[in-house]
């Protein structure tokens, strides 16, 4: 995929900038996205990733417009085609909306309708921005979409419901539904987590497929290291919230410049090198929303943080900013010359660093320090 | 479908042979003897008590009883009394020795009166209950919705025959807002006649009900808002109507048809008191009037009507279940 | 009469935390059971703080009204004939007091129609008989509901079928029919005993009331059932080899928590209204005044355009009992389902 | 007097005396009946009540109810009463017959003579064999029970011959020979005329009466309106009989289209809709009696209808278990009479009255008496009660009696009672039953009771349709208890014999009037717990509206419904 | 070699599919496991992967006997637990426990860690009552939770966490044989390695077998040395990790490792040669005839349709003597599909 080119000029598709999105809740404000900003331009692929809860799927709903403004604070800027959307009426909204911009969800199963056959639920969205077209245009349409995907027999798959179909299928049923527009920006959130690795290879080149084929721009959300480096140009991971490390995928993936990105490499089991070796996974849990912990958010979970002087770890939130390796890596972290540091030196987890004792979050959880990483 | 429909009709007609059966023996072991009910002012004598027993087979063992009962009702039999024989037809519920009647075509004479109040309510309460459970659903927690809940709340605290007495008393007899209650058969006689007849008698009934379907489509409602599916609808680029009315409803409908279906025997009981208030000429009243007679044919007929109302709506329940939800196969 | 709707609202409600939320909690676990969590939000509800005062105010005056009537002097019993005649007109309508009288403290809500009973006293007794009837009943009902949702639920084969068709043969009986049938057999067989009778009606009352209120618990709680017993942990503790009926109160029951809640609070109500119309067929609570009785006397009466006092005193105990015991169930049953705690 | 309200001090209509409540005769009433005053054509007239008739076969009808609305409006029997709108009495007058029958002198042979011109509803006529087979008819009391019987007692062979279901046609007492029809007595029936105004001396075609028992559920009419539809129970609809000619009938009138009876209604209901005078509820007459709370507004109303029943309503004290006098006369001190009618639903001096003999007022040859000396019928006096019982050494003397547990007015009175009963000494026992078995456990001999309630309503206003029924010796231990008080003295049941046999007329009404008087002061076999009367309302444009104070039911045939 | 401590002969675990007709005849059966073979040492652990849906989680509950296996033999300490009534299974069922997969649903959201932990040392009163407590405390060191939270309930805790607990509990009876049913795939990367190397030390250090399901195929390879993959009820392929990962006979082990999108190899320049399987894997109610792999298999020929092909010994090659075994009539070894990086913490 390096091959394509795209001229630099091209203005981005997507602009998002310093969004930030929070839930009040009764417990407090639940800060899911904060000072997020990110580009995507057509026919580019964004990757996402990140631990459960680091807000990937809050940020990306945004851009869906898809919260429900009374529960959600959500500020900063969405640049769909240079059109804001944040503060956009809802009726605007929803032209954009499965149009310009479609989504797909994770899990098919539950994301289609169950009562309604996957032709209606592909027609209803082509309708929705097509008015006036005949039942029979739009049951073409869906045939047609359902072929694009890879259905057999697709004029006879349309009336059945989803229930009848592999989990595979649902998903590129949920595939043609997301296209029927011709959207030029996809957001797949997790589009194939609930599959099995066989179909899951065919879900990735299908989308790679389709994606040469429309020159849209792609968001795709994962926490498989391995398909955002299959799949993605460009990687961004989050952590609590925050954009962590920022770069071309190949770049992010094998010079991390964050701890955090590196120990998730780490902890990732491979199907070459020593089986026998130990897995080095990132000791701890991700941190309350809530209440974030001071300084760096990762603090807590970071080998690294003795290489810092005057614990500024704990009290100063690093900036994104970029590593030694060129300014389109940025990364968030105390550490100068990150790069070469861990690349170098393997983390030190202090039993104190993990100290149950804080209230530090959510997971400040009881006892995150798993007896392994005590003694390392 | 079919083997299924069998499965249940089989298994209601276990449900209904049951009913009957224990029906049977409270009476035959029961304290009050049925056979004085006919009697003159309560009082014969043993003599005469012995005809009247032998006029309704009550001499016979239970079981025997029972089996006369039973085959009247699939084969139809032949009543006699005193001087009297008559036949019974399929199926044969009995005759009445206190309303001189057969009880299968009387009882078949009221049944459309009680069906239309049943019927009636429950699209009332179906529509009106749906409708401000989706409201309030799609309002929740605000003024709006906490007004609703409250409100339909009220309504169940007071009894059901206030409610309709006094509904009747301002709404017909006072105010006269509506017209007169009664039962006008819609088909044979005048369609709007019956409609008109039957408006009240829908509307409180159907509103005291609407109380708990407020509540049960509100709860599924909210369920359904919040499924994943919902969420693809609106990321379609749907409005937010059409994907309440349409995704959302439609999912929130299936327990609702559930619960109509459990619900049905309870809102016989309503009938009841409809019928009385409303001056509704239906089985209930009927019921009522049998077992302040010791009518035993009527009271098992009425007892056993209403059970097969609930074991038939049970099964057409299910069947709209199957036709609501395509992952159901019957 | 609704029973059978009890507690249906929503089937799928699910028990178990779910786990996308646990971030959005974290902050108020530290160390407090989900018990204590939920009394915690509970505490903070007003409207359930407010409910809860409201029922323990209607149980605390039900249970001390020998005293309350006491001290003011008042009593819901008949009195003496000559009181009966000074302080009622030919028409029975009360002359101390409202309707035709001015307001007097002895008897601050008024006198009854007819037998001039003091309404205070009867208020006062009603609830608790009100109160208590629909209580025992409810605690009946429910015992009976989750024994059989339980066995439903979790058996299979003959004895499943055996549950399942018994729920719906009894969902087959109309109720009211019943209980029309049992009135005469038991004052047939009691009739001559006044002692015994009162017995026999407020069990046949019970009996009635519980026998044909559980089956929506128990079909609730047999849904329940058949998705919780796919749940790994019941899988996990018979692996463990933890016997049936362990598994069934251990690890299930208290899984079943919030339905029981919901029915529990949509029941009393119900019973309350079924307990005065059982009363009018002759079954049920005979000789002590209740709610639904006053409310049936005062109907009689027409009290709604001659004595309205009469009728809307006990009418408004039953609505803010049921009002209460509704918006606390909601709130309980929040407060314990991790879905709606946000 | 006259039957209607009067005014007391308090502006409050009461009960009059009873007049003569249709004791009156008028063997020469003309037909046709003249016209109410101010009666239109037309209209509807709908007629609500809180009961409903169990019967309404014209041989079964005994009831005040059925009575009045078979009588008044669908049978005509051989006399009737007539509603005479000045004295607002009842009068005998000839119906079906030309006259009020000519009796043999030793009254032991009736001839009635059938009018001409009389048809059924199906216009066919109504032959004199009709109206014997209709006589026969009503000895079949196993097949159709329930009904007066007169016969058993005064027709000739009455306690042998069965109806002619069982018996066939053979019976000696009838017979007929052109128009007329002659009816043997086994003993002297001065008051044939009076029992000949029931519905069982109607005409039925012996053709139509295949099935006996569903007869009732559509009679053939020979009076102006004819059944369109019955519900048992339920409701009754009449419509115009275009047959009946208002030429042959005394008393009768066909105003209104259609009369629509509601049986079984909700009391507070009927009231309301009748006093609330909308719609429907402007032309709709209760013929039950409205309940006490609303008579303010039923009085404000003018449209409120009180008369006076002839009925007496008693505590039978079963003379075999109470058998010492003293407690009889304490348990006249200690009920609580007032209080019991206002627990029991009653409006005092309206629909009860204090009561002194057991002959109602309007009895003709009814005498006023006090049973004891100073019990004027509503006093309560716990303490005479008291002293009585100490006399005759029974202090807290067991009275059980019965209440209907599903009549709350019932229950209230058992209240009251109750407590009146403790506070003079006795020990109260109610004893449970509902409105299903009531009559079966009062009917019931060997039941553990010793006080049965009951009323008791003139079949005509004579102690003829008293004593003999309910208070004769030989009675004491018959099917179904018709002596409630199981009172059986020698003296008194030599009295009664005397009468019947040697008595008519005049002479007897006044013998019997003095026999009430006699076992009243001498046994108190009952206690007379209040005399009945009646409070109806009717909507604003009901016409006609007087009570038929024979049986304390609205006179159906004159009413009209205004314009 | 001593007697293994599992052999699992031909199981089988059919489950009816009942018609829906008024009599509920049973149209067919769902093949869940169709005979499978296969033994594991004291102390070894043996991984079994496979695609959704072809039996791992079915072999796991037949082994505990939360399934009566349809047939088929599974000696366990030399005694067959397949005959066994669920009453003569209780002495053994403190032998063989179960991790599960969901982290949620294993752990009773109403009972706190300290009673889920000490239900099977009550249960099976492992321990005098008085000392129960303190065993739990023991077990949840044991798993690296601090013991004083045994009051909490599981909402208190995280995914990797409330694993951890599931595995206190199944470390209570000190079993020989724990099988674990996918104990990573709910949980995050990052806590995924934490909990294999718990499961890890804990294997060491007690010596308990492990049967180790999964459908991540880079986790088994790190946990366990032999290896079965599964297709469709069937193993089609066992072996040991060196044999199965670089030189795989199989055509669907070869595809299922070519499909892995795996960081390390996308480092070395992306995907080789994919080997795309088309299509979803079959019902298990209606399996292909012969070889169950033919209808996606891109080697299949006529025979494959007619005849089963058995599971075989590879007999040469580097393989021979690891008991590798293969169920392919066209079996040959593949060895491109795993290119090796250079390390990149060089
Ligand atoms: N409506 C909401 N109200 C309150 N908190 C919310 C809401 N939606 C999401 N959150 C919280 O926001 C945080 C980020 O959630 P998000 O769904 O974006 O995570 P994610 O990165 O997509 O994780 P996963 O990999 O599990 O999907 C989580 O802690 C979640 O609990
Ligand atoms: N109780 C059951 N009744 C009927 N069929 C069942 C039952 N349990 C499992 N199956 C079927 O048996 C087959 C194997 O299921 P199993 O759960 O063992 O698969 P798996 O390999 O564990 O899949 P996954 O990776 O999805 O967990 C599936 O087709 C499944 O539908
Ligand atoms: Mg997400
Ligand atoms: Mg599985």
């Amino acid at each position: 995929m390096t091959d394509m080119h795209h001229p630099s000029s091209t203005p981005a598709f997507l602009e998002v900038d310093d969004l930030t999105v929070r839930f009040p809740t009764r417990d407090g404000v639940v800060q899911a996205v904060t000072g997020l900003s990110y580009k995507v331009e057509l026919g580019k692929t964004l990757g996402i990733v990140g631990e459960s809860g680091s807000g990937k799927s809050v940020s990306s709903l945004a851009v869906m417009g898809l919260h429900d403004l009374e529960r959600t604070d959500i500020t900063g800027s969405i640049k769909v085609e240079g059109q804001e959307v944040v503060g956009l009426s809802e009726n605007r909204m929803r032209k954009l909306r499965g149009n310009a911009v479609s989504m797909i969800f994770q899990d098919p199963l539950t994301a289609l309708h169950p009562f309604f056959t996957i032709g209606d639920q592909i027609v209803e969205g082509y309708k929705a921005h097509h008015s006036g077209v005949s039942k029979k245009t739009a049951r073409a349409k869906a045939v047609e979409m359902l072929e694009r995907v890879g259905i057999p027999q697709p004029n006879r798959r349309v009336d059945d419901y989803p229930h009848q179909f592999s989990g595979g299928m649902r998903q590129r049923a949920m595939i043609a539904m997301s296209l029927v527009n011709d959207p030029k920006l996809i957001i797949a959130d997790e589009p194939t987590t609930a599959l099995d690795v066989t179909v899951q290879a065919q879900i990735l080149d299908l989308l790679q497929e389709l994606q040469r084929d429309f020159g849209s721009a792609i968001v795709i959300i994962t926490h498989d290291l391995g398909v955002v480096a299959e799949m993605a140009d460009e990687v961004l991971v989050m952590y609590g919230g925050r954009c962590v490390e920022h770069g071309g995928g190949k770049e992010v993936l094998t010079h991390p410049e964050m701890p955090y990105t590196a120990g998730l490499l780490s902890s990732v089991p491979d199907l070459v090198g020593d089986p026998r070796e130990r897995l080095h996974p990132i000791p701890g849990t991700p941190p309350s929303l809530l209440s974030p912990p001071r300084g760096c958010a990762f603090n807590p979970r970071c080998g690294y943080t003795h290489l810092v002087p005057g614990e500024m770890c704990t009290r100063e939130l690093p900036p994104l900013e970029s590593g030694g390796r060129g300014s389109a890596h940025l990364k968030r972290c105390h550490l100068t010359d990150s790069g070469t540091v861990l690349a170098e030196q393997l983390p030190v987890y202090a039993g104190t660093a993990m100290d149950p004792g804080e209230p530090a979050g959510p997971t400040a959880e009881p006892d995150p320090t798993p007896k392994e990483n005590a003694g390392e | 479908m079919f083997g299924y429909l069998l499965r249940r009709v089989i298994s209601g007609i276990l449900v209904l042979l049951a009913v009957s059966f224990v029906l049977f023996t409270v009476f035959a072991k029961g304290p009050a003897q049925p056979a004085l009910a006919y009697c003159s002012k309560g009082v014969c004598t043993a003599e005469q008590l012995d005809i009247i027993e032998r006029n309704l087979g009550l001499d016979q063992p239970l079981l025997q009883q029972y089996g006369t009962y039973i085959k009247g009702v699939v084969a139809g039999r032949e009543i006699n009394s005193g001087t009297l024989s008559l036949d019974c037809n399929v199926p044969c519920l009995g005759y009445s020795f206190k309303k001189f009647e057969m009880v299968t075509p009387f009882l078949l004479d009221r049944f459309p009166a009680t069906l239309s109040i049943a019927l009636g309510a429950s699209v009332v309460f179906l529509t009106v209950g749906v409708a401000v459970g989706v409201i309030s659903a799609r309002n929740r927690g605000k003024p709006l919705d906490r007004g609703l809940q409250g409100f339909t709340m009220l309504a169940t605290a007071i009894p059901y025959y206030l409610v309709a007495l006094l509904a009747f008393l301002f709404l017909v007899s006072k105010w006269g807002l509506f017209p007169t209650t009664e039962y006008v058969a819609p088909f044979a006689e005048s369609f709007s006649g019956w409609f008109k007849g039957m408006l009240l008698a829908w509307l409180v009934l159907g509103l005291f009900y609407t109380t708990a379907y407020v509540r049960y489509s509100r709860g599924s409602m909210v369920e359904a808002l919040n499924e994943d599916y919902v969420r693809t609808a609106r990321a379609k680029g749907l409005t937010d109507r059409r994907v309440a009315l349409k995704h959302a409803l439609r999912a929130a409908l299936v327990p609702v048809v559930t619960i109509f279906g459990l619900d049905f025997a309870t809102i016989l009981a309503g009938t009841i008191f409809t019928e009385r208030i409303f001056n509704i000429q239906g089985i209930g009243l009927e019921a009522l009037q049998s077992i302040g007679q010791q009518d035993l044919p009527v009271i098992s007929a009425t007892v056993l009507i209403a059970a097969t109302f609930v074991v038939v709506s049970n099964i057409v329940v299910d069947v709209a279940y199957a036709a609501l939800d395509p992952r159901v196969r019957l | 009469m609704s029973i059978s709707s009890a507690g249906l609202e929503n089937p799928a409600d699910a028990l178990e935390p779910d786990p996308s939320a646990d971030t959005a909690l974290e902050k108020a676990v530290a160390g407090r059971s989900p018990v204590q969590q939920a009394m915690e939000q509970l505490r903070r509800d007003r409207v359930a703080v407010t409910c809860a005062i409201i029922i323990v105010l209607f149980v605390v005056l039900a249970l001390l009204a020998p005293v309350i009537t006491w001290l003011w002097g008042v009593s819901w019993k008949t009195p003496s004939g000559d009181v009966v005649l000074s302080s009622t007109d030919f028409d029975g309508l009360p002359i101390v007091g409202p309707p035709k009288g001015d307001f007097t403290w002895e008897h601050p809500l008024g006198l009854s129609p007819a037998l001039a009973r003091d309404n205070l006293a009867l208020w006062l007794y009603g609830a608790r008989t009100s109160i208590g009837v629909a209580l025992v009943a409810t605690i009946a009902s429910t015992i009976i509901g989750i024994t059989v949702g339980l066995i439903g639920g979790f058996a299979r084969g003959t004895l499943e079928t055996v549950v399942n068709w018994t729920i719906n043969f009894f969902l087959s009986l109309p109720f009211i029919l019943v209980a029309l049938i049992l009135a005469p057999i038991v004052i047939g067989y009691y009739g001559s005993e006044p002692g015994k009778l009162t017995v026999a009606q407020f069990a046949s009352l019970l009996f009635v009331l519980s026998v044909f209120g559980w089956m929506p618990l128990a079909r609730l709680i047999r849904g329940e059932v058949l998705s919780l017993r796919e749940r790994e942990f019941v899988q996990a503790a018979r692996v463990i080899g933890v016997p049936t009926r362990t598994i069934l109160r251990r690890e299930l029951l208290p899984n079943l928590v919030a339905p029981i809640i919901v029915f529990f609070s949509l029941s009393m109500p119900t019973f309350v209204s079924a307990e005065a119309g059982l009363a009018y067929l002759g079954i049920g609570v005979t000789g002590y005044p209740s709610w639904g009785q006053t409310i049936n006397d005062a109907m009689a009466a027409n009290a709604f355009n001659t004595y309205p006092l009469y009728l809307w005193a006990p009418i408004l105990g039953v609505l803010a009992l049921v009002v209460a015991l509704n918006l606390l169930g909601d709130a309980v049953r929040d407060a314990f389902d991790p879905k709606t705690r946000r | 007097g006259g039957g209607g309200g009067s005014e007391d001090s308090s502006d409050r209509q009461t009960l009059g005396e009873g007049g003569n409540a249709g004791s009156g005769q008028d063997a020469e009433a003309e037909a046709p009946a003249a016209d109410v005053e101010g009666a239109t054509a037309g209209g509807t007239i709908t007629v609500n009540a809180n009961v409903a008739p169990e019967t309404l076969d014209p041989t079964r009808a005994y009831y005040t109810d059925s009575t009045a609305i078979m009588s008044g409006l669908v049978t005509r029997s051989l006399t009737q009463y007539k509603y005479d709108a000045e004295t607002k009495e009842m009068v005998l007058v000839p119906d079906m017959a030309t006259d009020l029958g000519q009796a043999s002198d030793d009254n032991k042979t009736w001839t009635f003579t059938l009018r001409e011109g009389l048809k059924y509803e199906d216009g066919t006529d109504v032959k004199a064999e009709d109206v014997a087979y209709a006589i026969k008819r009503s000895f079949a009391v196993e097949e159709l029970p329930d009904g007066p019987t007169y016969n058993q007692t005064f027709f000739l062979d009455g306690d042998t011959y069965k109806g002619p279901f069982q018996d066939g046609d053979d019976y000696a007492g009838v017979e007929t020979s052109g128009n007329d029809i002659t009816i043997k007595m086994a003993r002297p029936f001065g008051d044939m005329a009076y029992y000949a105004s029931f519905p069982s001396f109607t005409a039925i075609p012996q053709a139509k009466d295949t099935n006996p028992d569903a007869y009732g559920n559509k009679p053939l009419a020979t009076g102006p309106y004819k059944f369109e539809s019955y519900q048992k129970g339920q409701s009754l609809t009449l419509v115009k009989n275009d047959q009946w000619d208002p030429a042959t009938d005394t008393t009768r009138h066909q105003y209104a289209d259609e009369y629509q009876f509601n049986f079984s209604q909700d009391q507070t209901k009927i009231d309301n809709v009748v006093l609330d005078d909308q719609g429907v509820g402007q032309t709709t007459i209760n013929y039950t009696p409205i309940a006490p709370s609303v008579y303010d507004r039923a009085q404000e109303s003018g449209r409120l209808a009180i008369g006076t029943q002839p009925c007496t309503f008693m505590w039978y004290i079963d003379n075999t278990k109470i058998t010492d006098d003293k407690v009889r006369q304490a348990l006249a001190w200690a009920y609580p009479y007032r209080a019991a009618w206002r627990a029991g639903g009653y409006i005092e001096g309206v629909t009860r009255a204090p009561s002194t003999s057991i002959l109602p007022p309007g009895t003709a040859g009814r005498e006023t008496f006090e049973a004891i000396e100073g019990q004027d019928g509503q006093t309560t006096d716990p303490a005479k009660a008291k002293a009585l019982l100490k006399e005759a050494g029974a202090e807290g003397f067991e009275i059980k009696w019965p209440y209907q547990t599903d009549l709350p007015e019932s229950v209230k009175a058992k209240d009251v009672q109750a407590q009146a009963l403790t506070a003079a000494g006795f020990k109260a026992t109610p004893v449970a039953a509902t409105s299903d078995t009531i009559r079966a456990l009062q009917s019931d001999a060997s039941a553990d009771l010793n006080i049965r309630s009951q009323g008791w309503c003139s079949d005509w206003p004579s102690g003829g349709s008293w004593f003999p029924a309910i208070l004769d010796g030989g009675l004491v231990g018959q099917e179904g208890m018709p002596n409630k008080a199981q009172f059986k003295q020698a003296d008194a049941d030599e009295q009664q014999d005397k009468i019947l046999d040697t008595l008519a007329g005049t002479e007897a009404n006044d013998a019997w009037g003095s026999f009430d008087k006699f076992i009243s002061q001498k046994y108190h076999p009952v206690v007379t717990i209040g005399y009945g009367g009646v409070a109806l309302v009717h909507g604003s444009k009901i016409g006609g509206v007087g009570i038929d104070n024979v049986r304390g039911e609205p006179t159906y045939s004159d009413l009209y419904v205004k314009k | 070699m001593s007697e293994p401590l599992l052999e699992v002969t031909d199981l089988v675990k059919h489950f009816p599919v009942k018609s829906s007709g008024f009599v509920r005849r049973t149209i067919g059966q769902v093949q869940a496991i169709d005979g499978i073979s296969f033994s594991i040492e004291k102390g070894e652990s043996l991984g079994l992967v496979g695609e959704s849906g072809c039996g791992k989680s079915t072999t796991g509950r037949v082994l505990t006997k939360l399934y009566e296996p349809t047939s088929g033999s599974m000696k366990f300490d030399g005694v067959d637990l397949a005959p066994l009534s669920q009453k003569q299974m209780l002495p053994h069922r403190k032998d063989i426990q179960l991790i599960f997969q969901d982290p949620y649903s294993s752990l009773n959201p109403r009972h706190t860690v300290g009673s889920i932990v000490a239900t099977p040392l009550r249960t099976r009163q492992v321990v005098p009552e008085n000392k129960t407590m303190d065993r739990v405390k023991e077990l949840l060191e044991v798993v690296g939770l601090n013991p004083e939270h045994y009051n909490r309930y599981p909402s208190d805790f995280s995914g990797g966490q409330r694993q951890r607990i599931g595995i206190a509990r199944a470390l209570a009876l000190q079993p020989k044989l724990m099988i674990a049913d996918e104990p990573v795939s709910a949980l995050d990367v990052s806590i995924q390695a934490q909990v294999i190397n718990l499961l890890q030390d804990l294997q060491r250090e007690f010596g308990i077998a492990f049967l180790f399901i999964a459908h991540d195929l880079a986790i088994v390879r790190h946990f366990c040395p032999r290896i079965a993959v599964m297709y469709l009820g069937k193993i089609v392929e066992i072996g040991d990790r060196d044999t199965i990962y670089e030189r795989p006979h199989h055509p669907y082990t070869q595809a299922l490792l070519s499909a892995v999108p795996d960081v390390k190899q996308a480092e070395v320049g992306g995907r080789r040669d994919r080997i795309r399987l088309t299509g979803d894997v079959p019902s298990p109610i209606n399996p292909p005839s012969g070889c169950r792999f033919r209808t996606r298999c891109w080697k299949a020929q006529d025979i494959c349709a007619k005849e089963e092909p058995p599971l075989l010994q590879i007999g040469r090659g580097p393989s021979a003597g690891t008991g590798h075994q293969v169920a392919c009539h066209f079996a040959e070894p593949n060895t491109s599909i795993i290119a090796t990086p250079q390390s990149h913490s060089a």
